[in-house]
């Protein structure tokens, strides 16, 4: 019974948003709409469940004194002063202690880390990027015209030219038609894969989401 | 029981098919009702009535019959005569005998309305009333109209029909895989390299490290990843090799052990298992991959496979590995980060050659049934485009409309 | 490998001091290099130059500040289009760490233009559930999102009484940074509900989009900080995202030297080792 | 020294809380750059500050945005005159399922939670993706204009529609890639390169980008060196 009614209760959800999708009939998305809301709210606990588990994987690690332990007290201590102005009790509003906190040093720690990339791609454009085969050499090639051609800069080098010579043209050409036929097909398999998924999904046939035991 | 299944779906497409065309004629205009009109000379009275008021279903056969399309002629006096005609009122009522509410304020010059949000179905009867800011002109009224419920949105037709062929393939290949039937899956070049790389890895007597990505242990590729992993674990075990799997997620971490240990046990090679080296690193990305660089540089495995979810840590881990000479193959479905694996690695399985080359390995029903299920809706929808475009040329646009879908 | 002096083994610090010079330099003293426009960006801009005054548009904040620097820019051009256009704005995000980045750029953006909040524009916060939250905005914007950023019920703002579901938007500019975003909104929305649906998303995602861009299903496209700038160029009114273009020309060239010089290094120590 | 002023002060009219701000910013983008040199512990205290952040975040913004108004307020509106919304009770109890998770003696209840939205989502996914992702491509493919546009748009187009067939032939399974096939799937990899070489370029053009903003901020907000 543990995994029967959860099985039951995926099979009668997702016929049931299938049909949804087919029959405009008023009594179906009525029905449909109400569901539509408990998603938001169930979706939203299963987040809570996540940042649970943050919460319990650090406190765990204090315990055990383990590796870094110390990088855990930071987080943990970070989330409570945060939580103390953002809470229940607290406004999180423009102006609000929460709010400030969130611009001035969840903004830049997020936004800096993933500036970092700007210089690793560079190492790695330098040391690892190489032209070891003739594919690999299209896609480098088709890489510096975009690199360029999307920028001020390839409009300033082929000034004068044809405008069908120009590295602008030639970008927007590449992105419009090769580029464009490569997604649309990654696009319409990776449709396939997914649609396949949730059919295995809906019909009980993929249950690994339900865990292991029993 | 898959067959029941089958026989199912199939009923169900005609069934929805013939009802889609059942439901999908279009509404009859409602006859207007003609208003004398009442010439008007100025200001100090209310300008003309509007002409004659139409009132009919939305013409979309695929709505819940909550919307009325209307349109009317404009006021004599909209633009010409007095040309006083501030806007138009347009109202709504339930009952023949009174004008109800008014459900809309519209500018001059404007013919049409689709009121909308009613309740399906039910009998409305409105009328419009010219007016210039202070007066208001007599009502033109027309017939009472209702929407029309529909059953079926007969702009998915084609959505559904691909849906239950699509879902047919991959349900019965799913069943001829259960039942033992040698489906073809053709050898992907990737499994090769991986192979080499191991053997070399072997040659040289230094590790192999096998990184399954970042993603959680519900993600796809994950999955995809672990099965691979088992392969790869089998190779090592035989040729006792070291194999070291690097992690970024605590559950990811078991699954792995218990993946690795399984592959050693099953070529009689358990003592060969070490488990340290199955390790979980940081949940963090770049301390993750900072980790696994410091591995790559301290213990020199001569092969790198990355398989499974990878984002901007592909690049970090990909330079270093190539800085450090080992050879290295990927396999992601991540797009964004494939160009990357493309230019440093030896090989990279690109998108659904990482599914495929897990359905190859294991041979597992569900997975081989999606495989070749798709493989062969590919077929359909190659033969579709091809046959639409041409059709399309030629000027035969109802095979190609069929499939428009808004 | 070869012994002695060797182009691949300089340390890569001095490739990150060159980067961070190649930065900061046309930051201090800007080249101001030329700037085309691109279709997809054309497009995008006369779809809401010809959305009649009065009309509602939707802005929907799907972004985090990892990806302010490409997508902020295109938030702040879009609602100053819109307001320009005296168009009103219902602001609704499906990522948690949009709405006050929304916000920074309204309220400056409101008193400029004299625009009040809850009849001129209404921010709806964040709402979670990704894709189902978009199938509940269609059937209704108000029951989805019950009460504004603020905490006010949707009731009490008088912008929400013109607003039930998709039939009331003229327009949906989706900014995007990732998942949910662009894809879902052309699955769920466009495609279920026919809204014009216009994205901006980062560069990291821009190419993935073109099926949609070629198939209609996207009125245009706004691709990472260049398609910013563009955006900005057309509305006569250069910002952040103008002012990054030269330092973004002269890293990219930059990039383009590495890539050739690493593989000329590389490929000479190649042919001496075979030697 | 009126730089300087400016630097501890901000531009006239700036409220402390702002030019704090920005120095509490730019010490912690320092610390994340401090990464460059090599891993530290100043990195690694500012990326322990920014998970806790994060999830301190998240947790309010859900009470405040979703679970007040969707949850909360319709099961207990208090004075507000709003009547109760019973039927919320359902997915209030699923929602407690699915936290029950953390109980191992209760956790199996959280299957039924997790079940439901692993079913809503299937299916919503599975029609988003039938639609948008496939059928509307096919119909955007066999509608690529060919008889209009002038030669090169023709040959363009042409060129994308190969292009789209070529590719799923590369992504086919059952069949070796031999003979037409082979070249098919052959030209399809092309595509498929020139596609990642847009995607790298476009991937580079966004990491720099961000790089970009940051350096504005640190030299305009924080150094009022720039405009």
């Amino acid at each position: 019974m543990r995994r029967e009614i959860p099985l039951a209760i995926t099979f009668l959800v997702g016929l049931f948003m299938l049909v949804d999708f087919f029959v405009p009939h008023h009594s179906v998305s009525a029905a449909a709409e109400e569901m539509k809301q408990w998603g938001t709210i169930v979706i939203a606990a299963s987040i809570l469940l996540g940042v649970g588990n943050l919460i319990r994987v650090h406190y765990r690690k204090i315990r055990r004194k383990q590796d870094g332990w110390g990088y855990s007290i930071t987080t943990l201590v970070a989330m409570s002063v945060m939580l103390y102005f953002g809470g229940p009790w607290g406004t999180i509003a423009e102006g609000s202690a929460f709010n400030w906190m969130f611009l001035n040093m969840q903004v830049p720690l997020q936004s800096t880390m993933f500036s970092l990339l700007a210089f690793f791609i560079a190492s790695a454009a330098y040391r690892a990027f190489r032209l070891r085969s003739a594919e690999a050499g299209l896609l480098l090639v088709a890489a510096i015209i975009v690199m360029l051609g999307r920028v001020p800069l390839g409009q300033l080098l082929t000034r004068g030219l044809p405008e069908k010579a120009t590295l602008p043209w030639l970008t927007e050409t590449i992105m419009t038609y090769p580029n464009m036929a490569a997604f649309r097909g990654i696009l319409m398999g990776a449709a396939l894969g997914v649609m396949a998924m949730g059919l295995r999904i809906i019909l009980g046939i993929e249950r690994s989401y339900l865990g292991g035991e029993k | 029981m898959k067959r029941t299944w089958l026989t199912f779906l199939a009923a169900a497409a005609v069934a929805t098919s013939l009802l889609g065309a059942a439901v999908a004629q279009e509404a009859a205009p409602v006859v207007e009702e003609e208003v004398p009109r009442e010439d008007v000379p100025l200001d100090t009275v209310a300008p003309a009535a509007p002409g004659a008021l139409t009132a009919r279903d939305y013409l979309d056969s695929n709505d819940a019959g909550d919307k009325i399309e209307l349109d009317w002629e404009l006021s004599p006096d909209d633009g010409a005569g007095s040309c006083d005609v501030a806007g138009y009122f347009l109202w709504r009522s339930r009952s023949a005998s009174s004008p109800g509410e008014i459900v809309a304020e519209l500018p001059s010059g404007q013919t049409h309305y689709v009121d909308r949000n009613l309740e399906p179905g039910a009998e409305y009867f409105y009328s419009i009333t010219a007016f210039d800011g202070t007066n208001e002109s007599a009502a033109v009224t027309c017939a009472p109209v209702a929407g029309r419920v529909n059953l079926f949105q007969t702009s998915r037709a084609s959505i559904l029909a691909l849906m239950l062929v699509f879902f047919g393939l991959v349900l019965v290949f799913t069943k001829l895989a259960e039942r033992g039937d040698e489906l073809f899956v053709r050898r992907i070049p990737g499994l090769n390299a991986i192979e080499e790389a191991v053997g070399r890895a072997t040659e040289m007597g230094r590790p192999v490290l096998y990184v399954p990505g970042i993603g959680e242990i519900d993600n796809i590729m994950t999955i995809a990843s672990l099965t691979i992993l088992s392969h790869v674990a089998k190779i090592t075990a035989r040729y006792e090799t070291p194999l070291i799997v690097p992690t970024a997620r605590a559950v990811v971490m078991s699954a792995a052990e218990e993946v690795v240990k399984q592959a050693y046990t099953e070529v009689g090679q358990p003592d060969a298992y070490n488990p340290d080296n199955i390790r979980y690193l940081s949940d963090a990305q770049f301390a993750f991959a900072g980790a696994v660089n410091g591995i790559m540089l301290r213990e020199k495995p001569a092969a790198n496979l990355y398989m499974g979810a990878f984002w901007a840590e592909s690049l970090l881990l990909a330079e270093t590995g190539f800085e450090a000479g080992a050879i290295q193959v990927a396999g992601t479905a991540m797009v964004s980060q494939l160009p990357f694996f493309v230019t440093a690695c030896d090989f990279t399985l690109m998108g659904e050659e990482l599914y495929a080359a897990s359905a190859y390995l294991s041979r597992e029903p569900k997975l081989l049934g999606g495989l070749k299920g798709s493989d062969w809706m590919k077929v359909v929808t190659i033969a579709l485009v091809v046959l639409g475009a041409v059709l399309n040329f030629m000027g035969f646009e109802t095979f190609v409309n069929w499939f428009r879908t808004q | 490998m070869s012994e002695g002096f060797d182009l691949r083994r300089i340390d890569r610090r001095i490739i990150f001091v060159l980067v961070l010079v190649a930065v900061v330099w046309p930051l201090i003293a800007p080249l101001r290099l030329p700037m085309d426009v691109s279709p997809p960006v054309q497009n995008l801009y006369n779809t809401i130059e010809e959305i009649p005054a009065g009309s509602i548009v939707m802005l929907a904040g799907d972004y985090s500040p990892d990806t302010m620097p490409e997508l902020q820019p295109m938030t702040d051009t879009f609602l100053r289009h819109a307001f320009r256009n005296d168009l009103r704005v219902v602001v609704a995000c499906l990522w948690p760490a949009s709405p006050p980045l929304v916000e920074r750029a309204l309220l400056p953006l409101a008193d400029e233009f004299g625009k009040v909040d809850g009849v001129d524009y209404v921010n709806l916060g964040y709402m979670a559930g990704g894709t189902v939250t978009l199938l509940g905005m269609g059937a209704s914007i108000p029951n989805t999102f019950p009460s504004d950023y603020s905490g006010t019920p949707v009731r009490e703002i008088p912008l929400m009484q013109e607003v039930q579901n998709f039939d009331d938007i003229a327009f949906v500019m989706e900014i995007s940074a990732g998942t949910p975003g662009t894809r879902e909104w052309v699955q769920q929305v466009q495609s279920r509900f026919r809204v014009a649906l216009g994205s901006g998303t980062t560069a990291v995602g821009a190419p993935n989009f073109y099926p949609y861009v070629q198939s209609g299903q996207l009125v245009g496209l706004l691709g990472g900080l260049k398609g910013a700038a563009e955006y900005e160029t057309l509305l006569e009114y250069p910002g952040l995202a103008t002012k990054g273009m030269d330092a973004q020309s002269v890293v990219h060239a930059l990039i383009v030297v590495f890539i050739i010089l690493g593989n000329v290094a590389y490929f000479a120590a190649r042919r001496k080792g075979r030697a | 020294m009126n730089w300087l002023h400016m630097l501890f002060n901000g531009p006239p009219g700036t409220p402390a809380s702002v030019v704090w701000g920005f120095w509490v910013a730019a010490i912690l983008t320092i610390s994340i750059y401090s990464f460059l040199y090599k891993d530290n512990p100043l990195y690694k205290f500012a990326e322990s500050l920014f998970v806790g952040l994060g999830a301190a975040y998240w947790l309010a913004l859900l009470y405040h945005e979703t679970l007040v108004p969707k949850l909360l307020h319709p099961l207990f509106p208090g004075g507000s005159g709003d009547p109760v919304q019973w039927i919320r009770i359902i997915p209030g109890v699923l929602a407690v399922f699915m936290l029950l998770r953390f109980f191992p003696k209760l956790s199996w209840l959280s299957r039924w939670a997790l079940g439901f939205i692993v079913g809503m989502y299937s299916a919503v996914n599975i029609t988003g993706f039938a639609q948008a992702d496939f059928v509307a491509q096919i119909y955007a493919t066999m509608t690529t204009p060919l008889n209009s546009g002038g030669a090169l748009a023709i040959i363009l187009n042409v060129v994308a529609i190969v292009g789209v067939c070529a590719t799923l032939i590369y992504f086919f399974f059952s069949k070796e890639h031999k003979g037409v096939l082979g070249g098919f799937a052959r030209l399809g990899i092309w595509f498929l390169m020139i596609a990642f070489g847009a995607s790298f370029g476009y991937t580079v053009m966004g990491r720099v980008s961000l790089l970009i903003g940051r350096m504005q901020f640190m030299l305009r907000d924080w150094l009022h060196i720039i405009e």
